[in-house]
């Protein structure tokens, strides 16, 4: 699978301009194709598509995350049944059916991945981005982590294990990053706005109070 | 199957090269192609799972020259084709040549509520579960030759049950269309040294989701 | 690595498809392509396992889009920037634009004693056979992202020692320049059911040939 | 890798047509390159080519083989060490600086392959087909070898059991294939016709008298 998608602004090969509108003449022929035989409502589409470009995405997972540093009762409910705990705040369905929170700790950061197509928890993280659906990264963060966290600029101390998730099954990973020191009192409103998606999946961590600051 | 899709523990494919403020969708076609796939599980009728094999039962040529969408297209088309509900000739012809089959549409109403359904795969348990937290369990070497979702770079490898997840429905039954055979569903750790050998990096510990017949005991 | 190259048991490449009457080459550039890359060996002076990491060590989608004698020519490309003999503005130039280097030319008397002679690996052995034949060796778990012969299809898996062949030039340091330090050399055999599991063929055996270091006893 | 090299019969790409120019242009102007700066010697160029399409090629895979049916002395040896017996014909070097030669019986049928690349034992069969260098043929030989021979229209006993040998080092393989039945009393040259360079993989068997009879 190519790392980037078409439009993506690396192209490697000579041809993409001619492939891009391939695709996009062959796209439009289905959709016609598909409306005409009334095989899908137009309006329905629409709405699927509004749904994930501005209902769905990572602030759900932020929110979440910033209930769990804040209240340590849900913090336990979610590591119990995220499902459920995730439910509480409204996020279910699609690519959401099962979710297990996994929390970071001194000791462990955790990392999830798909290494087989692209499974990601959409109900609370939206869509994934391409470079988690990329064969780079699909390749090698089973094997080398530390490479791949250096590649988003992270460096993890020696002495924490990277524990990385490969979800094969219809089993959904979140992870729950570290709180940042000097937070101590903020309201979950704040707290959210540390919390970054690349920080749920484990190529991140949560922003430092200072990074928001400015 | 061995495919393409298979990549964990792949060497060559260069660095992650992620975005900075990357849009939900970089073409006005990756949205459509993302809106009829999802719209036309509806009348298709089919599983996760034989889209999953649609999308990923191709040379790995193919695979790995095709964008994402790209090959949901492609799994898409297969998946059509397959039912008779929209053939090659009029993807060729852009306008439908044969009559409509009886399927049931998605209609706009029908959006919210399919989405917060989603389509859960857990299943009465048809059995008590074989394995615990804490077993050690040997991923089978098998290489069917069809859909299954126990990767390449696992099998023969011995790890330890940290999870049970209860029964789910059989991926490898389900992409087949001999049924959804609910098994047991355990998260499986393996030490890294034990995946990759001396080449593993230090302190790695990597887990998949396997179902039961994809494990025996190990001692 | 783990490349592309490394092909045994993949799925979803098609049917083996021969060629009646097959020309020997299939284009004029191939027959150049050939010759150029056997008579460059001798003043590039890289041995056969650095030329075939040349070739393997690139990204799946190139390997796998690319034909036999393209491969060949990537490789030998990159062998002659690595050395400067060849660099890519010379190429995209079609000139010389550099400096030739001082090195040996194959000129057309040396032709024949050149092919004649090869490349023998055989080398004196180091140490004692550790392995004798009938001895159940176990292929490591290894996955080097340098050069290696040791295919993934066999790693982690219980074989025999069928044949002995003396100590040959050791493939992972040669093609990294570190040099021939010389290993025993076997043909281990496995049963088929032990690489492919209950997918296997019948009564299937297959053999590789593994240097020493690749290798563990097994019980 | 491609199937098959580019000129062969089935395109798969709208777009063969030109890189097919650009490939050719390239060798192009690599061999100028190479000449003008004295690094290769066209003479010599051209009789590596003329060595390889008309000197060395199965016909000496076959006398060797026709030579094992007919004198049980030479078989031994070239069961024994067949490097030193293939080289009293004055077939060696180049990718056949090792060879072992193995032995088809109706309890045993040999296939080789090189899954990682594309050895071959070039003194005896000269270059290697394309199918031999081939993604099918690497990825599938190992597993489903019957499938494979099934492709070349080969079809075994069900009690022969297949042994297929992996060229990972710089061991080359020589099939010796069934003599066929009805050839008492053949000369070696009869009998060299018999034997296809298939049969010398394992992908063919030797030809029956009847096959070459028209």
């Amino acid at each position: 699978m190519n790392n980037h998608s078409e439009t993506h602004a690396h192209h490697h090969h000579d041809h993409d301009h001619s492939e891009l509108s391939e695709t996009e003449l062959r796209v439009r022929a289905l959709e016609t194709i598909l409306t005409e035989k009334g095989y899908v409502d137009p309006v329905a589409l629409d709405l699927l598509i509004e749904t994930y470009e501005t209902k769905v995405g990572p602030r759900n997972g932020a929110q979440v995350v910033a209930k769990a540093w804040s209240d340590p009762a849900y913090r336990a409910r979610l590591l119990e049944d995220a499902t459920a705990a995730i439910a509480e705040l409204g996020y279910v369905g699609r690519q959401g059916e099962h979710v297990v929170a996994v929390e970071n700790t001194p000791a462990q950061h955790n990392v999830v991945v798909c290494t087989l197509c692209s499974c990601y928890p959409w109900p609370v993280l939206g869509l994934p981005p391409v470079w988690y659906k990329s064969a780079p990264y699909r390749s090698r963060v089973v094997k080398e982590p530390r490479a791949v966290l250096a590649d988003f600029g992270v460096t993890l101390p020696e002495g924490t294990a990277i524990r990385v998730w490969d979800s094969t099954a219809e089993i959904r990973y979140l992870v729950i990053p570290m709180r940042p020191a000097g937070t101590e009192g903020w309201s979950e409103t704040q707290l959210a706005d540390l919390v970054t998606r690349d920080s749920m999946i484990g190529t991140g961590l949560a922003r430092a109070p200072a990074e928001i600051a400015a | 199957m061995n495919g393409a899709h298979d990549m964990g523990g792949m060497d060559g494919f260069g660095p992650v090269v992620p975005e900075p403020n990357e849009p939900m969708f970089h073409a006005q076609w990756e949205r459509r192609a993302f809106a009829i796939t999802l719209a036309m599980a509806r009348p298709g009728g089919w599983t996760i799972d034989m889209s999953r094999f649609a999308r990923e039962n191709r040379s790995p040529a193919d695979y790995l020259s095709k964008s994402y969408y790209q090959i949901w297209l492609a799994g898409l088309e297969q998946l059509m084709e397959e039912r008779g509900l929209v053939t090659a000739d009029e993807v060729a012809a852009g306008k439908p040549l044969h009559p409509r089959k009886d399927v049931p549409l998605l209609g706009a109403a029908d959006v919210a509520p399919m989405l917060a359904r989603g389509g859960p795969t857990e299943r009465p348990a048809p059995a008590p579960a074989r394995f615990a937290v804490g077993d050690r369990v040997l991923a089978k070497e098998m290489h069917p030759q069809g859909h299954t979702r126990l990767p390449r770079y696992v099998r023969g490898r011995t790890g330890v049950v940290e999870l049970v997840h209860g029964a789910h429905v059989f991926p490898d039954s389900s992409a087949a269309s001999t049924g959804e055979q609910p098994q047991w569903l355990y998260t499986v750790t393996f030490d890294g040294a034990e995946l990759w050998g001396a080449d593993a990096e230090p302190g790695l510990r990597v887990s998949v989701d396997a179902w039961e017949s994809y494990l025996e005991s190990a001692p």
